[in-house]
């Protein structure tokens, strides 16, 4: 055990995880986090607070943390290289171990173009990569990225994202070895719909051993309509809709179309349980946070295992 | 060897009209040697005395000017004027010419044409048009070739007193004429026709009533230069008419005594221009009727020009014979009797004043001429020609062109001069080449870095500038405006006279930049540029101020209007030549490989004779096989076997060794200049990509027959197009054996909105079809039903001979088209007879439309997209000039011959295609080719090697040579000036287009709209 | 507009060099500048006396002289050079406003005619030699110094389709080159002193430098 | 500006536009007299400059006359001179001036009536939108001056 997070325990005792996501309100109300905290109590094994998704301000990922580690909860700290500097983040990393955060995933972030303020600065001081790298650096050696000693140094379970699907697709088990060279303990893949894409990528995956130095975490998303479906198929930059789910969605009625794309999911998961490699699911149930409780029985993943 | 030697290198031409012109033009501009006879003191023929032509209305003088005062040629003309032909021997290659030459008391190299003897003695000074002899000047026109007067010494009593008053001591009255003879190895007549003289016709009063005049002689009243100075005035009391009448065909389709039996093809038009030159002069103030019997606009546009005379101008047209004119005693208008379709009874209508428009004849003087020349001639003497080319007479070497072949317009005289001039020049050996050409210009004088002296010449242009501005007050202002010396007025700045004043005034006055106020610098700079260059003038300090076709001609309904455009233009002009630059022109060798487009009769003919020449040709065919249309037509309606000759063409077309056939050939891209020309095409089964590179591009693409879905074509057997009868007749005769009733209709997919030209060629093929299926038949009852039947020409006899022969002849109008349909007995054809005034059906066994051709818009439009080649509204690539270059197209370096150019019959496209050969060896005769000097150029201190204009050239020229700058090839430039106005540093510029000049426009602009 | 209206004789100087190749502060674009500006200030009911002079590079002090016989007579100067060039004429011209014509935006290089794309951000930091060429720095949208995000798509980056995605073209052409190994190796977080991280850079050659 | 008449320079391209119109002098059709002529090889030879300061200098409407599209005689100098025409009309708008008063025509050498269309639509449409704020303002300062001139 390189550290205390409940999310490495279930892993390393050989369950296969779950994990979901809260997005912080756009305001200071900490009663929104603790309300949508609350569809996931006992459903997941830690949750994840974005940084800022897609650009837009937020309450930050680590206060959200803070909330939801008072309600019980295991918060996933999700940090973006794109608003801060090296010497902010370290500071974030230090309060939030400080606070009892020790879960945390590394990323780049969505370019601020997408956001609301597109006038924004994109700091990317450091990348995903070297972010990785620097809190490896931090737990591991006890050091600041510039070199000096670190007192208590913050043991973070590391984690990072993959996108199976993005271009170039050659370069993404690479990508995956890079990440975890760098120090990655768990990875929390994009969206899953292409099933068989996914199954490609874990080939190469496995063929390098990769799912052997990391859990690899398969994210799966319920979609709520065929809008929706073609919304992400078309518009969501290195996201892969098939053509037959977005079929799937538009052969059932309006009103029955979230029901079909719940059971999409947990067909997808049933699916993915029987990747070799696969350590768990990463369901990112964006606003719909209540259904991932029903989610989670249906693919008797409940309950969760005590560790 | 001996025999060679014997071969003359020269071409005797017979006639100094336009075809006169033409052929010894295009034989000089070829380098052959020529000798032009006259027997007139100043060549120009008829044309010199009209107003204006048609159809676009040009004035005459500045149209034939240019053609006529082409110095640069004169090295290889010999002009006899004065001059007739006494006697004819030899033949073929070495003939021996006996000629004479009036005394004209005039010494050429001497006279000046200064005008004092006719001041004088206007009497004794010789001038021949119309109805008055006197008037304004004794010289025919103002831009006369030669340049001189001439003296009738049986009119002058005072002979001394007339040679006093010569200031150039010209006058020689002890002038003998002379007797000569002289060599030729081939000979081109082109004497002309002459006009029905209709004196001798008393129920016509001409020659009785004042106010009955030829169509000529009204003419001569509209035209600037004639005696009333383009006043319209009635010859009885000088005052303006207000009702004038035309009564057609005088002297032709063998209506009157003396008559010709055929049509005189021109008159039709020639009446419509001067209504229409009435009608715009005088607008509402006058009524213009039009008394035809068929009306035959049968050219290229011409029924577009017919029908804007008719709901444009208000023409009205009267579709009858009028039986009298008669002034009634003591009336002051003439009476027209005359009666009509519709009406029974005589209808009697007053005018101010009547014009006949007078056929053409073969005066006797021609007559005579041809049968000392030998030719044969036809029943209206005119020479007898071969069916499939019209200017090949019955003696080998002896050639015919213009109306002394047949009746005909100012076009098909063009085309047929330039194919007479083709066939003269391949009788004649090469000439030795004079070692010493021609004096070279004076010197240029340095003028960079001197203070600009700007001397300003403003044109009246006869009536076209003049008429509407006051030219004189143009001049003064110019004389007002910054660094010009001189501004002087002139009559025609392109007469000869003019030229020279222009030269003198150079000189004198040390002018060094030079500013035309004229008509357009895309006809006349050139000619401009020539003529400072005379002068020891740079030829690029000269500009030129569009002030007729961009200000007189568009705003003549505003004198005050034209007027301050024209001052503005001038003052554009005076800006931007300060600022001009002398220029040196880029030359590059010419390729004098030739691209035919189109292997039909004109590709092939045009291909054959160049081929002669010693050219290669690359003759491209779409197709897999050549013979175009023509391949399937069996029979003219002379009976020329075309198909044999066909076979023959296409045999001789594959078997000329310097000929490259290409069949399947899909053209596909296209670059060059004149003279180097690039073309890419996809060629054969497989579609290979092969690119030709060649001087000079033939476009012979032909028409495609119409077959508009009316009156049941292609539905039911029984109705058929005029090429489907034909064949049907050569192929199974007997067919027509069992025809009892035939209903052919006219103007099928002709005539109409969508295709409102006339197709020229449909009367004469239903004539052609009708007479045979007689010929078969002579029980079928034949009806032809039409709108005007236009049997142009000698047509008319066949026309006639149909008649006679029985074929009924039934007019319909566009409003009441006949109605078809299928019964049991046949085709069932209703119309309505005008004479009878009933309907009538008649039950066919066959029904033929005369459907005539179309352009093939869908090849034409790819092409003319290639070439960049312009087309008339319905497809046909227009020509240069419709009038006086038929067959050059604007590009140059195109040609146009056949169908591609505008319906034609087969002799017809033969003769084009040999003009087209005649007018292509006139630019490959040179070796080189000038490029001129508009040309990028890039200041090398400025240029920041940015790649902009590499990048930017249409052409790939500019490149950044090993000093880092940008460089471009003069001679490789195209002069686009693309470059230029892309280039961010502003380090290039277009000679002759140069910023600073373009900005001096812009700032002279609007120095008055800002003062 | 605002930056000149109080004045009624300005200059407006263009430069030879780089803003001239990229049709930004050439002499064609100084008259067109010229004119405009001479036009909105007419439009707005005021006079102006705009001249033109184009200078062969405004960054060098040398060519800058051109101006001294041309500057008492204007109120103002706007240049049309790049950031270098307004400020070397505000350097020689201590007591006249000097106005920029133009935001220097970057160094690129041109795609083709008349369209330009950043290359380099002068990070002073080169990773050329790693990344087979092309700047991950200038070129990728996040500047990602390890590969391409997960917005990469088709070759394009996630910000729009007429961005290419550098990784892509990256890993292209070290396949090409043979160099994948390059690819595996983690480029360690960048040292952005040389970028101007540690404010205004000067470089000195110490042979040339007087 | 009462009784306006517009002051419109056409630059046009000496294959086409130009040869149009001098086929509309030869087929006599009448156009309004304000537009001004200045020929140029090719439409792509007209610089933006020239446009620009046509209007600097007081004009009320520019257009730019070339050959049809597809049969530019240097390849596809139409083209650029229409993408040109627009980026100028940008600038116009930018300085506050109306892009209409800029126009990209095209017409082939034959288009005699086509050129007197264009010449006659374009003065009409320059007549209804008024004088140029240039033109208005230079004519002010003009006339101020005349007033001073007479003081």
């Amino acid at each position: 055990m390189r550290t205390e997070s409940k999310l490495e325990k279930v892993l390393a005792a050989g369950h296969l995880a779950v994990t979901s996501e809260c997005g912080p309100p756009r305001g200071s109300m900490a009663d929104k986090v603790i309300e949508k905290g609350k569809y996931l109590h006992g459903v997941v094994d830690a949750v994840n607070v974005t940084d800022n998704q897609t650009a837009m301000v937020r309450m930050s990922s680590f206060a959200a943390s803070v909330l939801l580690k008072q309600q019980g909860h295991n918060p996933l700290l999700q940090m973006v290289t794109r608003d801060r500097n090296r010497l902010a983040m370290q500071a974030d990393i230090l309060g939030a171990y400080a606070l009892g955060i020790d879960t945390m995933l590394c990323l780049s972030g969505d370019h601020t173009r997408f956001g609301d303020h597109p006038m924004a600065m994109n700091v990317h001081d450091i990348d995903s990569v070297q972010l990785i790298q620097m809190v490896k650096n931090m737990r591991d050696e006890g050091k600041f990225q510039g070199g000096a000693e670190i007192k208590n140094p913050p043991k973070m379970f590391i984690g990072a994202a993959a996108n199976p699907f993005a271009d170039p697709f050659e370069l993404r088990v690479l990508r995956l070895a890079k990440k975890i060279a760098a120090g990655a303990d768990f990875i929390q893949t994009q969206c899953i719909f292409n099933v068989d894409k996914f199954e490609q990528w874990m080939e190469g995956v496995r063929a390098r051993g990769l799912h052997k130095q990391t859990y690899i975490l398969a994210g799966v998303t319920p979609i709520k309509s065929v809008g929706a479906a073609r919304y992400m198929k078309n518009k969501v930059p290195g996201m892969d809709v098939p053509q037959e789910i977005v079929d799937r969605m538009a052969a059932v009625p309006k009103e029955k179309q979230p029901e079909e794309g719940i059971a999409i999911c947990i067909e997808t998961i049933e699916r993915l349980k029987k990747v070799e490699g696969v350590a768990g699911f990463h369901i990112m149930a964006i606003d719909w946070e209540e259904k991932v409780k029903e989610i989670v029985e249906r693919a008797g993943l409940l309950p969760r295992p005590q560790v | 060897m001996q025999k060679q030697q014997q071969v003359s290198d020269k071409v005797l031409v017979i006639g100094g009209g336009m075809g006169g012109i033409r052929a010894a033009l295009d034989l000089a501009e070829a380098e052959k040697k020529v000798i032009l006879v006259d027997r007139d003191y100043t060549i120009g023929g008829l044309m010199t005395q009209l107003d204006r032509t048609f159809p676009t209305n040009n004035c005459d003088l500045c149209t034939l000017s240019p053609n006529l005062s082409e110095g640069s040629r004169q090295e290889y003309i010999e002009l006899l004027t004065m001059t007739t032909v006494k006697g004819v021997k030899g033949g073929k290659g070495n003939f021996t010419v006996s000629m004479e030459t009036a005394p004209r008391y005039i010494n050429l190299d001497k006279c000046t044409a200064c005008g004092e003897c006719h001041k004088k003695f206007p009497q004794c000074v010789r001038f021949t048009p119309g109805l008055d002899h006197r008037a304004p000047t004794c010289m025919r026109y103002p831009q006369a070739t030669p340049q001189a007067f001439s003296i009738d010494l049986a009119k002058c009593d005072d002979v001394e007193g007339l040679m006093k008053s010569c200031p150039a001591g010209a006058i020689n009255p002890d002038d003998m004429g002379r007797k000569f003879e002289v060599t030729c190895g081939s000979i081109v007549l082109s004497p002309g026709g002459s006009l029905f003289d209709p004196s001798h016709l008393d129920y016509l009063g001409y020659g009785q009533q004042p106010d009955v005049v030829t169509s000529l002689q009204y003419e001569r009243i509209l035209s600037a230069s004639g005696p009333t100075m383009g006043q319209l005035v009635r010859p009885s009391n000088g005052q303006q008419p207000k009702k004038v009448a035309w009564i057609q065909c005088i002297g032709s389709r063998g209506l009157q005594k003396g008559a010709g039996a055929y049509c005189s093809s021109a008159c039709c038009m020639f009446a419509l221009k001067e209504a229409i030159v009435t009608k715009e002069r005088f607008h509402d103030d006058i009524e213009t009727t039009i008394f035809y019997m068929d009306m035959r606009t049968m050219g290229k546009d011409y029924e577009r020009y017919f029908l804007r005379a008719k709901n444009e101008f208000g023409v009205r047209f009267v579709r009858s014979r009028p039986h009298s004119i008669v002034r009634e005693g003591g009336a002051e208008n003439l009476s027209i009797t005359y009666s009509c379709d519709d009406k029974s009874a005589n209808i009697t209508e007053e005018f101010d004043m009547v014009v006949l428009s007078t056929g053409f004849r073969i005066s006797d003087e021609v007559r005579v001429l041809a049968g000392k020349l030998g030719i044969d001639l036809n029943s209206s003497s005119f020479p007898v020609t071969d069916p499939f080319n019209p200017v090949a007479t019955s003696v080998p070497g002896i050639y015919v062109a213009g109306v002394a072949q047949a009746p005909k317009d100012i076009p098909e005289t063009m085309v047929q001069a330039s194919a007479a001039a083709c066939m003269a020049a391949g009788d004649v050996a090469v000439p030795v080449k004079a070692e010493e050409d021609r004096e070279p210009p004076p010197p240029e004088f340095a003028t960079v870095g001197e203070e600009a002296r700007v001397g300003v010449f403003i044109c009246d242009c006869g009536e076209n500038i003049g008429g509407v501005v006051d030219a004189g007050a143009l001049a003064e202002f110019a004389s007002q405006l910054p660094q010009v010396v001189v501004s002087e007025l002139k009559g025609h700045g392109c007469s000869r006279q003019s030229m020279r004043e222009i030269q003198e005034s150079i000189r004198d006055n040390k002018l060094n930049r030079v500013v035309i106020g004229g008509c357009s610098p895309r006809t006349h700079e050139t000619k401009f540029q020539e003529t400072v260059r005379a002068a020891g003038l740079n030829k690029y300090l000269v500009e030129i101020a569009n002030i007729r076709d961009q200000a007189t001609w568009v705003h003549s309904n505003s004198p005050q209007d034209a007027t301050a455009k024209a001052k503005d233009l001038i003052r554009m002009a005076v800006g931007s030549v300060i600022r001009s630059q002398p220029l040196v022109d880029q030359s590059l060798p010419i390729n004098k490989d030739i691209l035919v487009v189109g292997g039909g009769v004109a590709g092939m003919n045009a291909a054959l004779q160049l081929a002669d020449q010693g050219h290669k040709v690359y003759l491209a065919e779409k197709t897999d096989k050549l013979g175009g249309l023509a391949a399937r037509i069996h029979s003219t309606i002379e009976k020329g076997d075309v198909q044999t000759y066909v076979k023959d063409l296409i045999a001789r077309t594959e078997a000329h060794e310097n000929i490259q056939i290409i069949t399947r050939a899909l053209i596909v891209d296209h670059s060059g200049m004149p003279g180097l020309f690039k073309t890419g095409m996809q060629t054969g089964k497989q579609m290979f990509y092969r690119q030709i590179e060649h001087g000079v591009t033939v476009i012979a693409t032909g028409a495609k027959p119409n077959r508009p879905p009316q009156y049941l074509l292609g539905e039911n057997a029984a109705v058929s197009t005029q090429l489907d009868l034909q064949a049907l007749l050569a192929e199974k005769p007997e067919t027509a054996k069992a025809w009892d009733n035939v209903v052919m209709i006219q103007c099928v997919g002709s005539r109409d909105d969508e295709n409102p030209n006339c197709s020229r060629i449909c009367c004469q093929s239903a004539i052609k079809n009708a007479l045979r299926i007689l010929a078969l038949n002579p029980e079928a009852r034949i009806f032809v039903l039409y709108r005007d039947m236009r049997t142009f020409g000698f047509h008319e006899e066949y026309y006639q001979k149909a008649r006679e022969l029985g074929v009924i002849f039934v007019r319909y109008s566009r409003e009441q088209p006949p109605r078809v349909q299928a019964g049991d007995g046949g085709i069932e054809v209703s119309f309505t007879d005008p004479v009878l005034g009933r309907e009538l059906t008649v039950a066919a066994d066959h029904l033929c439309l005369s459907t005539g051709m179309v352009a093939d818009e869908d090849g034409n439009s790819e092409l003319a997209m290639l070439f960049k080649l312009p087309r008339t509204a319905d497809g046909y690539f227009l020509e240069d000039h419709v009038k006086l270059r038929p067959i050059d197209l604007p590009v140059p370096g195109f040609f146009v011959a056949g169908t591609a150019h505008s319906p034609k019959l087969i002799n017809e496209s033969v003769a084009q295609a040999l003009a087209v050969a005649a007018r292509a060896r006139t630019m490959l005769a040179r070796d080189t080719i000038n490029l001129g000097a508009r040309s990028a150029k890039v200041d090398k201190n400025i240029c920041a090697a940015c790649l902009i204009c590499v990048r930017s050239c249409p052409f790939s020229i500019p490149f950044i040579n090993a000093e880092g700058y940008s460089e471009i090839d003069p001679a490789k430039c195209h002069g686009c000036g693309v470059c230029v106005s892309a280039c961010p540093a502003k380090a290039i510029q277009l000679m002759q287009f140069e910023d600073d000049r373009i900005l001096a426009k812009l700032e002279e602009l609007f120095e008055r709209t800002n003062a | 507009m605002e930056y000149i209206k109080p004045f009624k004789r300005i200059l407006l100087v263009g430069c030879n060099e780089c803003v001239t190749v990229c049709a930004a502060g050439g002499r064609k674009e100084v008259g067109l500048l010229a004119s405009g500006l001479h036009m909105a200030v007419l439009k707005s009911g005021a006079t102006i006396e705009i001249r033109e002079h184009t200078l062969e590079r405004q960054c060098d002090p040398e060519y800058v002289e051109e101006l001294v016989p041309m500057i008492d007579g204007v109120e103002a100067v706007m240049s049309m050079a790049c950031g270098c060039g307004v400020q070397e004429i505000a350097r020689r011209f201590k007591n006249k406003p000097v106005f920029p014509a133009l935001n220097t935006k970057f160094m690129g290089a041109s795609e083709r005619q008349g369209v330009w794309s950043e290359r380099c951000q002068g990070c002073g930091d080169c990773l050329l030699g790693m990344t087979g060429g092309i700047c991950p720095i200038a070129r990728c949208a996040k500047q990602l110094m390890n590969g391409p995000c997960g917005g990469s798509t088709g070759g394009h980056c996630e910000i729009g389709e007429d961005t290419d995605c550098a990784w892509a073209l990256i890993w292209e052409r070290l396949k090409a080159l043979g160099q994948i190994e390059r690819y595996v190796e983690i480029t360690p977080a960048k040292d952005w002193r040389p970028g101007g991280g540690s404010g205004p850079r000067k470089i000195i050659r110490e042979d040339l430098a007087e | 500006m009462e009784n306006f008449e517009p002051v419109i320079v056409a630059f046009c391209c000496h294959y086409c536009a130009y040869t149009a119109a001098d086929m509309a002098g030869s087929q006599r059709l009448t156009y309004p007299a304000n537009v001004k002529i200045i020929r140029v090889p090719c439409s792509g030879k007209v610089d933006a400059l020239h446009i620009v300061k046509a209007f600097e200098k007081g004009a009320d409407g520019v257009y730019v006359a070339g050959c049809l599209e597809g049969d530019c005689h240097f390849k596809n100098g139409n083209v650029r001179a229409a993408r040109r025409v627009e980026s100028v009309r940008k600038y116009l708008e930018e300085i506050g001036l109306e892009g209409e008063r800029l126009e990209m025509v095209t017409m082939s050498a034959g288009m005699g009536y086509r050129f007197a269309q264009v010449a006659t639509e374009m003065t009409e449409k320059i007549r209804k939108m008024g004088p140029s704020p240039i033109h208005l303002a230079l004519a002010g300062g003009a006339s101020e001056a005349r007033k001073a001139a007479n003081i």
